[in-house]
């Protein structure tokens, strides 16, 4: 737990950075690239900032932060659609402080140490995020454990150093699940996928008996499963939040300098009105990302609650927001060079990526109709 | 940290006796003749055992409940915010009626504490807390929308037979209680030379005069609520002016803040009692098993979940920012979703429920469905809040 | 079939009547009063102008008009919301004009001689307008029938000369339908409801072995019956589509003249932008009206899918007009004096009235997913 | 009345008889080497096999199916509405390509035919009735949006050494298929003393000279179709004016209420088309069982009938009334629309539909779900045809 001074100076010291390193024209090199993001940023926020062992525990090495410090962070990329495995890297990290066993440990000294990049694989063909689908198994003999089946959409996959994957656990009562790290020397075939939305690069992977480490207890492989998807749920939220704001930013400078019939564009009420109606969505994704992120760092049992409802809501505000992005700057909102449309396509993947908004309401329906 | 966990969990303990304390005495004192109030009053239905409510306010008054989170030295319990809260969901809980004394414990009240003079603190405050005297709110205009740049009422200071005095013409509207309250808080431009939100002052104007004359309107619920006000040469002693002469704005956009901090999260819980109403009633007519009225109804919740997130942030960050722009914010949210609520309530109750009495006597969901209309048009509209918003806090030209 | 000018000047006959005799004032005097409607007007509409005999075929003695024209009449009485039993006893006729009975054909001419006021009975407690679930029983013996059930939401059921009844008919294959006549001297127990929609009183009717005449061949009332179901659809969708015409009108004419800040109201963008929306809308509405009328009049099979179609769309189109109506006049369009909330009120009774929009969408998935 | 129905019978007869004759035309030629732009072209999809549609266009031209709707003494077929709609249907479920000569077909031709002189008849049309000559619109522009009244592009009148001629300066956006046009119809201020929709005028200029540029502009969606054209001191004889000098607005406003009507319809089959490819995947995803799912493409379905209804009252009560403001009712009847399928086309195909080719090629509900967002800014945006609705239809002040 940091204080509000600490985090505001953790906000602006990556603000500067990104300002300087994560410009437009570098995301666009980097989304473009073989990986998908910018190898010498990664190196920086890990390496000189220390950003990836954020949620380390101090047991382990690390800063020993928590989830609404990490959300600093998430917001400034999230505003600047920065690419990279940064939001995997720390919910994954979490997720692994979580697990309280000596091979989760062991990897977690390894990321305070050596920036590794990690990745979350739980979606599988057929089945996407729901988690009481998943299929890929893990067989054990002699101690050392396997992992066969296959997953998808898992962001930053090709390149990460660290797959944490989600699979049936043999040491788990039937159909329990476990989860498993797989490093990048093990025979796990993955393909880099394009998908619309360019910064986020995605992966599918196939495991044939390919060598992994359990990092769950028995019993308690489920629980970590969960905290980990629900986890990335929040960051979804949070970032998706920052980035709706960062559209409506760029909406109303625009609106404010583009003159039309001899008056700035923002001066029709139209038009303000209809920013108007953004922002207050705005205000409330925001609230509602940090109130998910806050349980998140409580670690309170709401979080089964919250995190699919931050992610829906914050998800479709983002896709709102910049949906009327285009719209308000006319012409130029259509073009490849303006970024209007780069918010517009992480919106529209953030709707369905985890769960879409009809699966995630369907989903809390057991809330609301207890 | 580990002195701040101790300290939570000390303010935690202390909440629980909170929340023992007014769950006891709701116990104790809802009952016998106050049976009948129970689940009366509130937006809609206002007109609902009226003399029995005022009583209910004076019991509040008698058991310290009224002004909990003023500070003990004006009165009050001063209560915190989680408490103020937990009050709130108690009285929710136990049927507590629609609070006669709303205006004057959110508004008035909190207004005097901070612009008021110690004599007007001194001479207002008690009758407050005592659940007696009764304030309405005089702002929105016919002509203005509820925009208060608009406000043409005009007041001009005399020297009358007991000194200095203040002379009030125009009319109000959408006012609440009018025909039952004491006073009336009026915003009036002093100075008429000055535009839109400069020259503007607060008054304290008491109802009782022949210069004052209440007109209940008939609303499209067939019922009356909320009143036309017109002052034709009221008077009022220049004492009963709040804040400066031509400081009428900040005083009254402070009052604006007051009105959606706590009482926001309040008027939340009795959002939280109507939905789960809807939600019985969708049970009852099977609407529930239709996908479609589910995935409104989850919708609903959400929107609610998102409103109090909302309202908690704002609280929190209350003081470092712009709460009267916050408030817009607020005030767009739950009054497009109460109304949407409204739309709800009616579609889950199917054809039986557009049914109403003989004599035209409205359900719940068919009060909730009319009466929400009016919650995007009083206490500044839709169109005003998203003027303000976007002028105000996203800068955009005028 | 009739020109486009004999419309047009029946469309003005009709219209400067309802001027005169139909204002704000008469409609709120009517829709208060016992019956809920203004009984000297409708002397004045059946027996001086004979509106209840537009359809009457020429054969039984009537003006042989068909579907459209009679829209022009529902149109203009659907504009100014005035109560009564007309649109029933229009789409009543319609139905018994398609029944091809002598006990019909008898009924016909009665309607043509004695304006007689009918209503159509369909709905039950617990199945609304599902047809299929129609509880009500007809027994005959020695040539003659009898009804017993219950009907429930009867659009001037409690004042109507004559009951349309669909029922359950003894001489039809198992379960099929049949539509039967109950005259008001029969021994029904007839409820009066007020509505929300106080401009259409409801009732309830119950039947216990009540005398009634059998209007339908065997084998062909369940056909009769849905005729009578989606002509009353076209009829609901022609009303509504009108009266959001107006509602719309009411709103432009008040934003023209009402001043804020010294200007119109309706020279602010936000405002125009909104009306805009709603003219895009109305002209849906109206167009989706006109071509069901069509399909009506030309009786074609389309029927099934144009009827409720246009029900569905015109309802919620008059439904979100209205709504605009109240918010666009402001304080005003929250008083009971205001006409803005009895557009409002018929667009939700609309909405459920003979199948809400979810049933009716339910309804068009098999000409969807065809 | 008999004598109607005869005369209905016999052109449901001649209906059916051009149906059978474009059905066979089109399985006897969109075979062999024009297999390949089956299903190709099209908003999103311009760039594709240019030149085998090119080659496409000129084989309709030989069929005489271009112009089908012409005046016979015009080279045209003089098909009524119902035939037009037949060969759109026909086209369609055939699969023929998008059609290049769009624009010259549905705005030029229909122009020149109310507006044009003998002499520009006789030059233009046998050109685009062969499927030879490409013309673009030169309409929108980067400052103006899509409302003529803002056209900055200007022309003047001078002597030339062939005789008068007009130059033209300026730059024009949404430009489609620019880079392959022959000639542009242009919109240009001829007289600058002029506010708004005066003092425009109506100019045929011919794309291959060196005044002329044009930009291809790279889209959200990668590709490019539409370009900027910019105009420096291009020329164009004076008998390339359509229309008297000031008079381009009046003339363009037919030729848009062209734009709008009888090719409305033919868009709508395209519309119902890619609809039933949406309706195709969701059953292919499993996305159709869900209930939701199902709402919104009965939704979706409803909509388009509501908008076909819409056409063809349009085109029914074109003459009498004010088509051209009726068009801007149909714009935003089918921008908004298509815009909502192409969400549609998306949320169906699930996760899956999110991945691209390798080197980002988009799947048709990709390319959909992006493109139809220039829909509701090009050729008039959604907020200048509210304007014009709100102002020229319903009357209400500026």
């Amino acid at each position: 737990m940091t204080s509000t001074d600490e985090r505001r100076e953790m906000r602006s010291t990556v603000a500067e950075l990104l300002d300087r390193e994560a410009g437009s024209a570098r995301i666009r090199t980097a989304m473009a690239g073989r990986s998908g993001f910018d190898a010498a940023l990664w190196q920086r926020i890990t390496g000189e900032l220390g950003l990836g062992a954020l949620l380390v525990p101090e047991r382990a090495g690390g800063l020993g932060l928590d989830f609404a410090d990490a959300a600093v962070v998430l917001t400034e990329f999230g505003r600047r659609l920065v690419p990279g495995p940064l939001p995997e890297t720390l919910v994954g990290t979490a997720a692994l402080a979580g697990c309280g066993t000596a091979t989760a440990d062991e990897l977690l000294l390894r990321i305070a140490n050596g920036g590794l990049a990690l990745a979350s694989a739980v979606a599988e063909p057929g089945s996407d995020w729901d988690i009481d689908r998943i299929g890929c198994r893990a067989v054990e003999s002699g101690g050392r454990a396997t992992l066969s089946g296959s997953k998808r959409f898992v962001a930053f996959g090709a390149t990460a150093d660290v797959l944490l994957v989600a699979a049936r656990d043999p040491a788990e009562e039937s159909s329990g699940l476990g989860l498993f790290a797989v490093t990048s020397s093990a025979a796990a075939e993955r393909r880099s996928r394009m998908t619309l939305d360019a910064t986020r690069r995605l992966a599918d992977i196939d495991f044939d008996a390919t060598e992994a480490v359990r990092l769950t207890e028995p019993g308690d492989g489920t629980r970590v499963v969960r905290l980990l998807v629900d986890l990335t749920l929040v960051a979804l939220a949070v970032e998706s939040a920052a980035a709706a704001a960062a559209a409506l930013d760029l909406t109303v400078e625009y609106l404010k300098v583009r003159q039309q019939f001899g008056r700035p564009l923002g001066s029709f009420q139209a038009l303000k009105h209809r920013c108007a109606d953004l922002a207050v969505l705005v205000h409330g994704a925001t609230a509602t990302a940090d109130h998910a992120t806050e349980v998140a760092a409580t670690g309170s049992a709401e979080l089964a609650v919250a995190a699919p409802l931050a992610k829906a809501v914050c998800a479709d505000v983002l896709r709102d927001v910049a949906a009327e992005t285009i719209q308000l700057h006319g012409g130029i909102g259509f073009t490849f060079e303006h970024d209007a449309h780069l918010y517009f396509k992480r919106g529209k993947a953030n709707q369905q990526f985890f769960g879409s908004g009809e699966q995630l309401r369907r989903h809390l329906e057991r809330a609301v109709f207890q | 940290m580990a002195q701040q966990q101790s300290s939570a969990a000390q303010s935690a303990d202390a909440d629980e006796r909170f929340r023992e304390e007014i769950r006891t005495w709701l116990a104790e004192n809802l009952t016998g003749e106050f049976t009948a109030v129970v689940g009366t009053g509130g937006a809609g239905h206002e007109h609902e055992q009226l003399e029995l409510r005022r009583a209910w306010e004076r019991r509040l008054g008698e058991g310290r409940w009224i002004g909990i989170g003023w500070p003990v030295e004006a009165g009050g319990r001063g209560a915190s915010l989680a408490q103020q809260v937990i009050f709130h969901e108690e009285y929710a809980r136990a049927g507590g009626p629609g609070r006669l004394m709303h205006m004057s414990e959110q508004l008035l009240g909190p207004t005097l504490l901070a612009f008021g003079t110690a004599d007007q603190q001194q001479r207002f405050l008690p009758g407050i807390l005592r659940g007696e005297t009764l304030w309405c709110q005089g702002y929105s205009e016919p002509g203005a929308g509820s925009d208060l740049a608009g406000v043409q009422t005009r007041a001009h200071r005399r020297e009358g037979p007991d000194g200095a005095e203040y002379v009030v013409d125009g009319q109000k509207v959408w006012t609440s209680l009018a025909h039952l309250a004491d006073w009336c808080f009026v915003i009036a431009r002093t100075d008429p030379t000055q535009q839109r939100h400069r020259g503007l002052s607060y008054l304290l104007v008491p109802m009782d005069q022949s210069g004052v004359a209440v007109r209940p309107i008939v609303q499209l619920t067939g019922t009356s609520e909320f009143n036309e006000v017109f002052f034709d040469g009221a008077v009022t002693s220049a004492d009963n002016l709040v804040g400066a002469e031509g400081e009428g704005w900040r005083v009254a956009m402070g009052t604006l803040a007051f009105e959606r901090g706590v009482a926001t999260l309040g008027q939340q819980i009795g959002f939280e009692r109507e939905l789960a109403a809807v939600i019985a009633t969708a049970r009852s007519t099977g609407a529930i098993d239709d996908p479609l009225v589910r995935d409104r109804l989850v919708r609903a919740w959400m929107g609610l979940t998102v409103m109090r997130n909302t309202a908690v942030r704002m609280l929190r960050s209350a003081g470092d920012g712009t709460p009267g722009l916050e408030a817009s914010v607020s005030k767009l949210q739950w009054a497009n979703w109460h109304r949407d609520l409204g739309e709800l309530a009616i579609d889950v109750a199917g054809p039986d429920g557009l049914l109403t009495g003989d004599h035209y006597e409205l359900s719940d969901a068919q009060s909730l469905l009319l009466f929400t209309r009016s919650d995007t048009i009083y206490g500044g509209s839709n169109e005003v809040q998203r003027n303000i918003i976007a002028e105000r806090m996203l800068g955009l030209p005028r």
